[in-house]
């Protein structure tokens, strides 16, 4: 691995692992003006994306047309936040040591899941019950024996059980930082808090066994619903309001997407610390060259999935399948998938070829923002063009063949309030939630401290890492 | 050419190797001269000897350009040159192209690389010079090659830092 | 521009009598079928009529229907083979190229109408049969496809003697020798045959079809498509294949729903 | 790993060139057999080509049978090699390093063996080489939309691909060979074979470069390859089962799952064949159990979603279709035995430690798994063929004849005969990444407790 020459960023005042709880939870401590600036631009973002939803709220909720941008922006940060987790769970079952700095980072995003769960309560009102007749994942049809809002029930609960799931994950991990917060950090209420949620902590041999069981299963759950409330969403959401879109990997895609972007979440924030946080001792080349690398393979995912699919559809050339071609790829939203193509792979990909563009600081980070760009594109063409076919409800819909293709919609203010405002309250929460909580992950650090020692090695200087089986 | 002298010194543990490197060195040996042999990749820089510096990764992209090139002409070409419409299609159609124009690319890349990979780790090699087979059992063997007079100083060095055996041997002839 | 050979099958004509399959056989030197073959389900019959049956239990009406390839403009079966073995040509049809075929079997399994055929065998006649292989159809031998070709010999034919007589391929006083055995064998004149190309493009690219179709049988087409309750339909149509080949529905006083055939 | 064994390299030298240098007495007969089998296959295959395809079991509208269902089969082995090989070469995992080569090489000799049925299916096996564009003088070309064009450009490339991977890691171990070689003549082969290869830092270096390199490229086309082999069934419309948009995920995917689980049955029987249960600890079985788990869960979830969405149509023809193979003898049967021993039994049985730590439990639970891999080929082909479709009488299905099974039967002997002819010539278990692993091993000692580490520079 390339960047496994790299040097790793040895600051003398942090040798043990009392130095770097002592820097960590200072650090965890204060908080500067800019922070309280940034943060203070994205509320008032929020505060905009409240209006415009006020405002689009007036158009009520029986034309699915109108509310395309807003499913579009509830996709995604399923696909963004929810999905960034998988950075810390992954890596972690894999026991890599290269994760514990910015596993924290990854977990943290679930607390957006919240945020996510009241985006959602509008959908169930925007997305017209199955007496339609039109195809259902719950083989609801005419005289079927499912009740037409099986879509509405399930995807409810799954999610709400993906939200549950990453905010315990995010407390369990969080549990021995709470107890460091309580027992070192100075009076105020980060301590009282802290005092509280570290739920009497001891650090007994007991409970370490414990967190890493718990670690494990609860990451282990975080996937497997992840993948489910993806493949939910994508069918229930998404292929069912277009008839005649059948896809059997489309599920598979977008928890795909899903993956992509959550690292490029991961990898963005993490440059953020790196560049402004003053982390620079903690988040390495390492951990932004691994992501970077990662993101190159996943943007070939991408193209792989996309061409999985458009293959299939362009051979088989079915009036349905051109349909589908025309309405998500060639026609009305032709610029959209442009523009996913070219953010999601060609720039990723030729850029990443090129070593010293890898290799840098400055590299990666550009690619995540282009893979954020494009997956933001890509669920605008994806779910505005689904919520934009009219005939959801009427019959022609049982022909399972787009008749006519729609209009493009373009945003209206309302709609360009509402992306802010996500995008807005999806940081602002994110920020928030770092006050609370150690934003780089103090007893994997610590642990680090005991698995990885530099040593000479005859003429050389070697890195020796311990895996605990 | 003139003839060269190769010498090798056998070792049997990595410290007496390493010194004999620094001995060498002092002895105003320079990088090109000597070589260690080992049996098993070593941590890179185990012995003090240089990192060796190579190339490889500009082979595989310019074996891909190739064979994307070639890759690229033999789709459209074919298609063009034997304009039968099937199914519908467009005779130049695109997305087969892109298969056949792929696996072209990685073949290329892959063809390019491993050329690269003999010649940037100076394989074949015609003649084995000073060798000894104990080293693929574990001997650590230091090799001196250089001109005829200044062979009786390396082996005197090599001896003098403990090496196990030195035997000499033939470069070229 | 070259012609766009079609057919029409009027099913409210069609008695069943196997007249063209017979013709088909003998017209295109296909081996015979006897009932080894059908029994290991290699016979080959470029034609066939097939059994199907419509409506629900109390009325149950079994129908029967005359299949061949229904020479398809967009055609799933030519693009998946590897050496160009079957195309579609200028004049609307889907060939075979038999010396060209190696026989993956690939189109068969790509045809949604069933009626590619594959010589397991090599094909024999009994000795009183030789004598009566039509010279101008090739013998296909053992491991290639083959299949109905709107019986193309024929169309050259009758487009060489066209030539001489410079007049049009389509013209009346050629009409026996232009059409395929099969039209030329049915009795009732279920078949039709004829250059379809004016009717068929604008039906594929659903516009309005020409005021004047350039033969009878697209004359036809254009009245069963345009008049309401016309009778005119293709053979799954909602694959998007084309065909060439435009059904009549059978007309049924009993039953007065459409009834066609996905 | 825990129960690690330190060897010195001339105990590994002997250990591992046991097979090469010396011959065990089972070695002969073993491929005097194989070399009859092969023979049997290939006597029919000639027969085949002689009376014509009417001796096989294929009809209307089963036009593909065993052939194909046989190819898919080892396309899917084959991806093992690479799978394995590549990603725990790129990530670094200590426990690759006995597995490796056995993994590459099964990966050359199933490709061979799955080039063979579709060569031997077609009508006029004689005219094969029409599908490469190289007729210049007559101007007539391959038909660059079919996927029996792709598949050899990419078959093709995966194989050179994969020869040429095995050869560069073997260089090294072929220099161990030249040295202890006592026949002169033996010497000199080697010695060329390893183009002089002596061990310097730089060769070692690029030797590590090469690993990574050549996985990081290999891998794109590992994936390429299954995806256009799965394009040949899935872009027909005419098939109504094919024609599904998951297909090359999926099959990827079932390769991955059958191929890892051969990759295991090579692991036990290396042990109990060449007694090299020094160097494959259960720490291993253990590591490619739990590998299995994941895979097999993913190929389930995949699987699943194919269904899912085929019942998602409501298309009568579809449906029909589905139980056709779930419902109607023999499919049924076939496909209770398919969920089975692909999913059901072997799953949950790696759940268990015990059972991920001994040799005889992984390779009964991987033999299941490749068995039920077979079966999953054969269930997505013959009843997607045998359906009911409009409009024809031919409603039938299918029964392989022996040639059929002679055939599917001498790719399985080619295999194995290949393995065994490999492991003669040459170290079956990468000697200097084992001995590179004794290097760079080491320990840190943390309190009473001492964890395994290792030098990463």
């Amino acid at each position: 691995m390339a960047s496994g020459h790299a040097e790793h960023p040895g600051n003398p005042a942090l040798v043990t692992a009392e130095d770097v709880t002592k820097d960590l939870l200072g650090k965890h401590a204060g908080t500067s003006n800019n922070f309280w600036r940034v943060a203070s631009v994205f509320g008032i973002l929020l505060i905009l994306g409240i209006i415009g939803f006020v405002m689009r709220l007036s158009d009520g909720v029986s034309d699915t047309a109108v509310w395309g941008y807003y499913a579009a922006m509830f996709a995604f940060i399923l696909t963004t936040a929810q999905s960034a987790p998988m950075v810390a769970i992954a890596p972690r079952i894999a026991k890599a040591h290269w994760r514990r700095p910015i596993s924290r980072v990854a977990e943290l995003w679930t607390v957006v899941g919240l945020f996510n769960l009241l985006l959602f309560i509008p959908m169930l009102w925007i997305l017209p019950p199955l007496s339609d007749g039109r195809r259902s994942l719950w083989f609801y049809f005419d005289g079927g024996d499912v009740p037409s809002y099986s879509p509405h029930i399930w995807s409810t609960l799954a999610i709400l059980g993906l939200v549950v799931i990453g905010v315990a994950l995010l407390w369990m991990s969080a549990l021995p930082d709470f107890a460091m917060v309580r027992d070192h950090a100075p009076d105020g209420w980060k301590k009282r808090w802290a005092t509280r949620l570290a739920r009497g902590w001891i650090g007994s041999s007991a409970q370490w066994n414990m967190q890493k069981h718990r670690l494990g299963i609860l990451g282990a759950f975080y996937f497997m619903m992840l993948i489910f409330v993806h493949f939910l969403i994508s069918v229930d959401f998404l292929i069912t309001l277009v008839p005649g879109w059948v896809d059997s990997l489309f599920p598979i895609t977008h928890a795909a997407n899903g993956l992509q972007a959550g690292v490029a979440t991961v990898l963005l924030t993490i440059w953020a610390l790196y560049k402004f946080g003053g982390y620079k001792d903690y988040i390495a080349f390492d951990q932004i060259w691994g992501l970077g690398k990662l993101l190159f393979a996943l943007s070939l995912l991408w193209f792989w999935f996309w061409f999985s699919s458009f293959n299939i559809f362009w051979y088989g050339g079915k009036p349905e399948e051109q349909a589908i071609i025309e309405l998500l790829m060639s026609g009305p939203y032709r610029w959209a998938f442009f523009g996913v193509f070219f953010f999601n792979f060609l720039f990723p990909m030729w850029t990443m070829m090129w070593n010293p563009l890898r290799r840098s600081t400055w590299g990666p980070p550009i690619i995540a923002a282009s893979v954020l760009i494009g997956t933001f594109l890509d669920r605008i063409r994806l779910y505005v063009s689904a919520y934009s076919i009219d005939g959801i409800g009427n019959p022609a819909i049982n022909k399972h063949v787009v008749v006519e293709i729609p209009e493009t919609i373009y945003p209206s203010l309302a709609d360009i309030f509402i992306m802010l405002g996500a995008l807005g309250g999806m940081v602002f929460i994110f920020l928030m939630a770092t006050r609370l909580i150690p934003i780089v992950n103090i007893w994997e650090q610590r642990e680090l401290k005991l698995y990885e020692i530099h040593k000479t090695f005859h003429r050389t200087v070697v890195k020796v890492l311990g895996k605990p089986d | 050419m003139f003839a060269k002298r190769s010498v090798i010194g056998l070792y049997t543990d990595e410290e007496a190797a390493a010194s004999a490197l620094d001995a060498l060195r002092e002895a105003g040996y320079d990088q090109g001269e000597y070589e260690v042999l080992t049996g098993t990749p070593y941590p890179e820089g185990t012995f003090g000897e240089e990192e060796p510096k190579h190339t490889l990764y500009r082979w595989p992209l310019i074996g891909a350009a190739c064979g994307f090139i070639v890759g690229l002409v033999l789709t459209s070409g074919t298609q063009l040159a034997y304009p039968l419409v099937t199914g519908g299609k467009p005779v130049l159609s695109i997305p087969p192209m892109t298969i056949i124009m792929y696996e072209g690319t990685m073949l290329g890349a892959i063809i390019f690389t491993v050329i690269g990979i003999l010649i940037e780790s100076r394989l074949p090699r015609l003649f084995m010079g000073a060798y000894d087979e104990r080293i693929t059992e574990g001997y650590i063997g230091v090799t001196v090659t250089t001109s005829e007079e200044r062979v009786g100083t390396a082996e005197e060095v090599l001896n003098a830092s403990g090496a196990e055996e030195v035997k000499r041997g033939w470069e070229n002839n | 521009m070259a012609e766009s050979w079609g057919m029409v099958i009027d099913l409210d004509k069609c008695t069943g009598c196997q007249a063209c399959v017979v013709a088909c056989q003998s017209e295109n030197n296909i081996p015979i079928n006897d009932e080894g073959l059908f029994n290991q389900r290699r016979a080959i019959e470029w034609i066939r009529i097939e059994r199907y049956w419509e409506g629900e239990f109390p009325d149950v009406k079994a129908r029967f229907i005359p299949i061949l390839c229904q020479h398809c403009a967009d055609a799933p079966c030519e693009p998946v083979c590897p050496v160009f073995a079957t195309y579609h040509n200028n004049e609307g049809l889907n060939v075979q190229v038999y010396n060209r075929c190696i026989g993956t079997r690939f189109c068969a399994n790509g045809c949604p109408y069933h009626v590619r055929f594959f010589n397991f065998w090599e094909p024999e006649w009994p000795d009183s049969l030789k004598n009566q292989l039509n010279p101008d159809v090739t013998v296909r031998s053992r491991g290639i496809m083959e299949k109905c070709t709107f019986c193309v010999q024929r169309i050259r034919r009758t487009g060489r003697k066209a030539a001489q007589a410079g007049i049009d391929k389509s013209d009346a006083e050629l009409e026996r020798g232009l059409n395929p055995a099969c039209v030329n064998a049915c009795p009732t004149q279920t078949l039709e045959f004829g250059d379809m190309i004016d009717v068929l493009t604008a039906v594929k690219e659903g516009t309005r079809l020409p005021d004047e179709p350039k033969s009878k049988a697209g004359a036809k087409v254009k009245k069963e498509l345009e008049e309401d309750g016309g009778r005119g339909y293709r053979l799954r149509e909602q694959l998007g294949t084309n065909p060439s080949v435009v059904y009549l529905r059978k007309v049924d006083e009993h039953r007065k729903e459409v009834v066609t055939h996905g | 790993m825990q129960d690690h064994i330190q060897l010195d390299q001339k105990q590994i030298n002997d250990d591992l060139l046991a097979g090469v240098l010396g011959m065990p007495k089972w070695w002969l007969p073993a491929v005097l057999f194989l070399t009859l089998v092969v023979f049997a296959g290939l006597g029919s295959f000639g027969y085949m080509m002689n009376k014509g395809l009417g001796v096989t079991g294929l009809n209307r509208p089963v036009m593909w049978g065993f052939f194909i269902v046989n190819f898919v089969f080892w396309i899917g082995i084959s991806h093992a090699g690479i799978m394995i090989s590549a990603i725990l070469r790129l990530t670094q995992a200590e426990w690759r390093r006995p597995v490796t080569r056995a993994a590459e090489v099964m990966t050359v000799f199933s490709l061979m063996a799955a080039l063979h049925t579709p060569l031997f299916h077609v009508g006029r096996p004689w005219r094969e080489m029409w599908v490469f564009p190289y007729d210049f003088a007559r101007g007539v070309w391959p038909n660059v939309r079919s996927p029996f064009v792709w598949d050899p450009s990419a078959v093709g490339t995966y194989l050179i691909a994969s020869s040429l991977f095995v050869f560069i890691a073997l260089i090294p171990d072929l220099a161990v060979v030249r040295d202890r070689a006592v026949n002169p003549l033996v010497k000199k082969i080697y010695g060329t074979l390893c183009l002089g290869w002596r061990g310097t830092p730089r060769q070692w270096k690029l030797q590590a470069v090469a690993g990574i390199l050549l996985s990081a490229l290999v891998l794109p086309v590992f994936v390429s390859v299954h995806s256009i082999v799965s394009w040949d069934f899935a872009v027909l419309i005419g098939v109504e089962g094919w024609h599904s948009t998951i297909f090359a995920p999926y099959f990827i995917i079932g390769a991955i799952h059958s191929g890892v689980s051969a990759v295991a049955m090579l692991m036990a029987l290396s042990v109990w064949l060449w007694g090299l249960d020094k160097y494959l600890r259960p720490d291993h079985f253990d590591a490619i159990g739990r590998l299995l788990i994941v895979v097999a869960t993913t190929w389930f979830f995949f699987f699943f979603l194919e269904w899912v969405f085929a019942l998602y149509t409501l298309e009568g023809v579809e449906i029909s279709l589905r139980e056709l193979q779930v419902f109607q003898w023999p499919y049924g049967m076939l496909f209770l035995i398919f969920l089975a021993t692909a999913f059901f039994i072997p799953v949950p049985m790696w759940m268990f430690k015990s059972v991920r730590r001994s040799a005889f439990w992984m390779f009964f639970t991987t033999v299941l798994v490749n068995v039920g891999m077979w079966l999953e080929r054969f269930l997505i082909i013959i009843p997607g063929l045998v359906r009911r479709q409009p409009f024809t009488f031919d409603w039938g299905t299918y029964h392989p004849s022996i040639i059929e099974i002679l055939i599917v039967a001498e790719t399985f002997a080619f295999v194995a005969l290949g393995m065994l002819l490999f492991s003669k010539f040459f170290p079956l278990i990468p000697i200097f990444d084992i001995k590179e692993g004794m290097v760079v091993r080491d320990e840190i000692k943390i309190g009473r407790r001492i964890v395994p580490a290792t030098i990463r520079e």
